[in-house]
């Protein structure tokens, strides 16, 4: 056992830090709001020449073919370059669904043409995707969508006319493309009916509205789809086979959840350490010391878990849907901290001022966003039934929803 | 054995709860959350109309004289409600405080305003994040006059009147400031939970009036009050999450079938259940301490604290997890529940505090 | 809101009081094996002279109707003296199953001639009855049960032969009478073909084995029956109904199920205050005060619960299944306090001798009894289906097991 | 990035847990605790055959030199296996110690019969309920004679040396006291995992040899080295649980399907898979640190503990409940593990004083 790079891997990395460190400004020292992610709209237009940079210097596209422009390396460079990325502020997110997601699906799915027109202005920074499946009704039962697809005539190529609504969609105000699952037929069983595509969302129809969260701002849109227009060129997939492609897309998905940011035990740690309690330094105290065991244990399973990951990757494995315990964990553990540090300020913790409470503040954004982070990118329920199903091979839960016509399906009214 | 409310307090119950239906919607308290204003007047002098702020001020200092059980029965709609008004600072602290310590003509002269709703109160206490106690205390009084700042003090932006506990010569004591009067400067802060709202007071030689005897004993006994009747508004808010959830469980099919079906979220209502009827039945223990003035209200106000932070913040963070996506978004009401079980959990000091109280009473108790 | 007793009340529990003065020894300054239950043969050889006497004195059977020896009486009365008889050592163990559950099924079920037979020595100690229902292959899932009964001979009133076998039966080795419910047809579906009796527990062909727990002791047995003969007239209700009959059974049973036995707050709260840290007494520690704080707050909302419960039932109110709660929040109560006395022991929390450690090791054998207080009566799983689905009104589980012939059901391995 | 063992590491894994198939099985671990040994002392030859003992023992020392790593691999089978043997009091501490602390002739002298297994070691601290610190040590030695008293003493009763804690005129040091000489006198103590025995040890006038200098900074060196260790043992019986209640939930029907398939069954062996991945992954890290003696040893080895003793606990008990009641006779083998989880987590002291110690360590690194 030892935590020391291949010599690819440490060539690679010492690579990437140079290249780094020439071009892009270290986190510690570097212009706060950027580098904390709070100047959103800074760190949007900061994102296309970085991400023009990057492709330049070949640290975009890292697992991606060579002959779309990629670097056709393995996912443990891509960890290696995230790594090293993470010292810098380097704005990256609103590429992270196309080159994750969408672009590997048009690569799995599109024509040669498409994919030599499509695949280098993302990797670029030219053009911007998004990924278009969720539905208000759908929740975590993605395949219950009811975006319909009809055709524009009986020919083999017709078009196709979309109506419907989307919902969760990240970077839908800004992006230039998206994908996008519908349902073409609503009298096969749930699962048969559905027929993917890929379309620009310039096209007329297409109307985004923010959603505001609970916690305040508005991070998704909801997409609303009216009479939009596809041609029959951009499906991607048999007609019917839409289910089968999205799960290639969503296979990426899970490689990319992450984990819950700040704060952890770091911050609670360091808020103990400056927090007098009535007998004394917070630190001290044998219930917030338990506590604070509680988070640092759990943090250091996912932080030494993630190091196995690593090693298996490095070794050219595949890493499995474990890896939903790293959502699973932190997101809870991000509530319980958030709480937690409200708590050790007393009256004061409901304070959301920035210029009053302890750390920005970071307790109370923390309390507002966790609630989020348990259900975005998979539910706390959905995680658990992943593991148990496909890491511990335990039964699904009984489906009465895969025989039939999907238009017999019962369904709420919420 | 009568451990239950009685029929009369079960028609204001009803009542209550009809009233609010209908005059404090989602959409009235998201007035305030938008910041359009500061508390629902509109509300207030209704309650005040309805005998509601005085329901446990004898009808001598103005009141309705109800009494205590029916303040409990009252404060459970309100946290059902989510009810944006200074009921809390004004009833459960100013009025509680006053009749607790309150000279004669103390509460003669003050009480009155207090059932009209014509004067707000509030408690002045805090100091930062520092807990709050005697030694941390630094607000001082001295001829007449205090000075220091407090913060955060909730409703103390809409207040009349604050008690503030300060130290003078004989140690620490309750005192009334006008703060609508000289030396008073406050601005509002914002917190996480903007329906309620909570200020910065500052205090610069402002006339202060003493109430009462030894202060912390005082603060400590009206805190208990307090206690009891928030724990009434946190089992009403935990419940309606509770309700919330359920509805929206049957109501939401995943798969083919309502996801009230599952056992991931059957269970976790049944939990939500389970500790909301603790909880519950810990209030009402803890209202029959308050409206009986037993000995055994310390020990009691802080179980029914402890039991309903817990099921309040369970309920209302389990609500959001149930509704899934959308009980995330500013749209659905379930956020507003979430906000106000922390500002609930927070405004009379922190779970830990409490709980160190609880075993303070008990090892006294257990050592009598 | 007050905590006295109506009229009625108040002078049933002073004539309560008055007996138990006079006839029972009080638990404080008594027998503490006996007090305790630690003298379990003790315990057994006086339960029946002490049931005698409360028949005598009119305490036993209080809800029961008066034409079979009963009281007449509101539970409000049992509630009552329950209280009262719980300061004293008073056995009544033997007796709860017969006296809770078979008697009032009899009632319901037999013929007049058989009610005024059994009631009676029932109720006076001089038989006592156990209840045969769970199966191995059983356990959450009752109507599942495969002991079977076929007639013997084509008659209407032919005799019915019993073979198979029936598990965690209390009391089996010494009672005179049970309840048997029985599966009649196997071709019919699960909950139709299932016929109920009672029987002798001397009839030839019943065998009872002890099952030893995994806390050491045996308080439960196996009973097998192979070609045990019962005469159709000791058939309770129809033939394919009985698994109506055993509803009503049950009904009672959640009624009697109990609340867990100590150590619960007050014994961990003793404990930490005897116990010296490294720097000072238990009780002042603040990760303990915290503990103690959540679990004097369940223990009370348990208590609380108690007294409203009392007061519908005061009322006339049948108290519901609620009571559930009860159960659940104490077994895990008892396993968390039975730990935690055990850690604050340090390494000397693992030995058991009583002489040794705290408490005469009361916290250990917590730790070893309390997995099992968290299965018998309804296992934690359960219990929050019936708060979800009885209280709450939620769905029932999918159930894919009421439709078709038992027969052809699928059953595991285990 | 290799923060996995290699192929030979998982080759012995491998051959190891075939071994203790084939001749620990529950019958064999049965034979112990229901009293008919207080070891195994067949598994006890064989495992020195194997070189098993001797491990973590370099070759000049009469160890088979393998290392740290293959030690860690070895306690995950015997953890798994529950073998009802001394390995940890005689391997973990009591070989640890002479390797910690012992002079070379210490170590030439006594280290070859640990690996040969002809003694057994163990590590005599406790002295009853008190948390044992050097403060409340009353074990004296003087003249190289010690008195007092220990309890309980893991292997107390079966072990042939022991290295006791006690003073002397320079402060707290780690004597080596022959069991088996003068001033001995040992009884066996009933405890909850009957597999595992411990013992009373009383000495009078025992002969003592001074083993090392400063004895608590060196006993909590041993003690993290037994904590790492000893985390694997935990993880591998952790895991043993978790494979049993899988099975059994996948083969145990109710309701017409397998009760593997009801969300409160798969959610709870979800939420065991999670807490043992997580507690393997800091073994993993404690693994490392032990085998290359780093100076994050004190923090990986108290959050490799807390980890591992938090999911043997969580796993033991929930397969308990996985299997319903047939979990809970003696019959079947789920008690075993429950007992064992409670023993290792109290042998090394409690939980409260390891997340002390983590949050010391850290407080000191982070103040570095």
């Amino acid at each position: 056992m030892d935590f020391t790079d291949t010599p690819e891997e440490a060539a690679f990395r010492v690579k990437a830090r140079s290249f780094l460190a020439e071009n892009a400004q270290p986190k510690a020292g570097g212009d706060r709001n950027l580098a904390t992610g709070a100047d959103k709209s800074g760190m949007l237009a900061a994102s296309r020449p970085w991400q023009a940079k990057k492709a330049a210097a070949g640290f975009a596209g890292i697992t991606m073919a060579k002959e779309y422009g990629g670097q056709g390396l393995s996912p443990i460079m891509e960890v290696i370059y995230r790594q090293e990325e993470a010292e810098f502020i380097a704005p990256r997110g609103v590429y992270e669904i196309g080159l994750g997601m969408c672009i590997p699906t048009m690569l799995a799915y599109a024509t040669e043409e498409q994919k030599q027109r499509y695949a280098g202005p993302a990797l670029r920074g030219e053009e911007i995707w998004c990924q278009l499946f969720s539905e208000p009704a759908g929740g975590s039962d993605l395949a219950g969508l009811r975006t319909r697809a009809d055709r524009d005539g009986d020919g083999d190529d017709a078009d196709w006319i979309i109506n419907g609504q989307k919902i969760w969609t990240s970077g839908a105000q800004f992006s230039d493309y998206g994908i996008l699952v519908t349902r073409s037929d609503f009298d096969a069983p749930k699962h048969k009916g559905l027929t993917f595509f890929f379309l620009s969302m310039k096209s007329p129809g297409i109307e985004v509205r923010p959603i505001r969260q609970a916690s305040g701002p508005a991070n998704f849109n909801e997409v609303y789809f009216t009479d939009v227009r596809i041609p029959d060129s951009q499906r991607l997939g048999a007609i019917g086979e839409g289910w089968k492609v999205s799960l290639t897309t969503l296979m990426n998905e899970r490689f990319a959840v992450g984990v819950a940011p700040p704060p952890d035990f770091e911050e609670v740690f360091d808020l103990a350490r400056e927090t007098e309690l009535e007998d004394g330094p917070a630190l001290d105290n044998a219930m917030v010391r338990d506590r604070l065991a509680d988070w640092y244990v759990r943090k250091q399973g996912l932080k030494n878990s993630h190091f196995r990951t690593m090693t298996a990757m490095s070794r050219g494995e595949t890493p499995g849907p474990e890896s939903s315990i790293n959502k699973l964990v932190s997101a809870t553990k991000y509530q319980e901290v958030s709480f937690f540090g409200m708590e050790l300020q007393e009256m004061l913790g409901i304070v959301t001022d920035p210029d009053t409470v302890a750390l920005d503040g970071l307790f109370q954004s923390g309390a507002l966003s966790s609630p989020g982070y348990r259900i975005a990118g998979g539910t706390d329920e959905i995680l658990r039934n992943i593991i148990a199903e496909r890491v511990l091979g335990l039964p699904q839960d009984v489906r009465l929803d895969k025989v039939g016509s999907f238009r017999d399906l019962p369904t709420g009214d919420k | 054995m009568n451990f239950e409310f009685d029929d009369d307090q079960r028609m204001l119950r009803d009542q209550a709860r009809r009233f609010l239906l209908d005059k404090c919607p989602a959409d009235v308290v998201r007035q305030t959350l938008e910041g359009e204003q500061p508390f629902d007047q509109d509300l207030w002098r209704q309650f005040a109309e309805m005998g509601w702020l005085g329901a446990a001020i004898p009808e001598e200092y103005g009141g309705s004289g109800m009494g205590h059980l029916e303040l409990c029965v009252l404060a459970e709609e309100l946290g059902r409600s989510l009810a944006p008004t200074p009921f809390a600072s004004s009833i459960y602290l100013g009025s509680e405080a006053l009749m607790v310590a309150g000279t004669e003509e103390q509460k003669q002269s003050y009480l009155p305003d207090i059932a009209t709703g014509e004067a707000i109160w509030c408690l002045a206490l805090s100091e930062g994040a520092r807990p709050a106690t005697a030694t941390n205390t630094t607000a001082t009084v001295s001829d007449g006059k205090l000075n220091g700042e407090k913060v955060p003090v909730a409703d103390g932006d809409i207040a009349h009147k604050a008690i503030v506990i300060a130290k003078d010569g004989s140690g620490t004591g309750l005192f009334i400031v006008d703060l609508t009067g000289t030396g008073v400067e406050r601005s509002a802060v914002e917190t996480l939970d903007p329906t309620r709202s909570q200020a910065k007071l500052s205090f610069t030689n402002a006339p202060a009036e003493r109430l009462g005897g030894d202060g912390w004993p005082l603060l400590e006994d009206i805190q208990d009050r307090a206690a009891v009747l928030l724990a009434f508004e946190q089992v009403g808010g935990a419940q309606a999450c509770l309700e919330m959830a359920k509805d929206y469980a049957m109501g939401r099919y995943a798969f083919g079938r309502p996801i009230a079906g599952y056992q991931a979220i059957k269970h976790r209502l049944a939990d939500m259940y389970v500790q909301i009827e603790l909880a519950r039945s810990n209030a009402y223990f803890g209202a029959w301490a308050l409206s009986t003035d037993a000995a055994e209200l310390p020990v009691a106000a802080a179980t029914a604290r402890i039991s309903a932070v817990e099921a309040f913040n369970y309920a209302s963070k389990e609500n959001i997890q149930v509704h899934g996506g959308m009980g995330f978004t500013w749209e659905f009401n379930c956020h507003l529940y979430y906000r106000r079980a922390r500002q609930t959990a927070l405004v009379l000091g922190s779970l830990r505090r409490w709980k160190d109280r609880l075993i303070n009473a008990l090892s006294q108790r257990n050592a009598a």
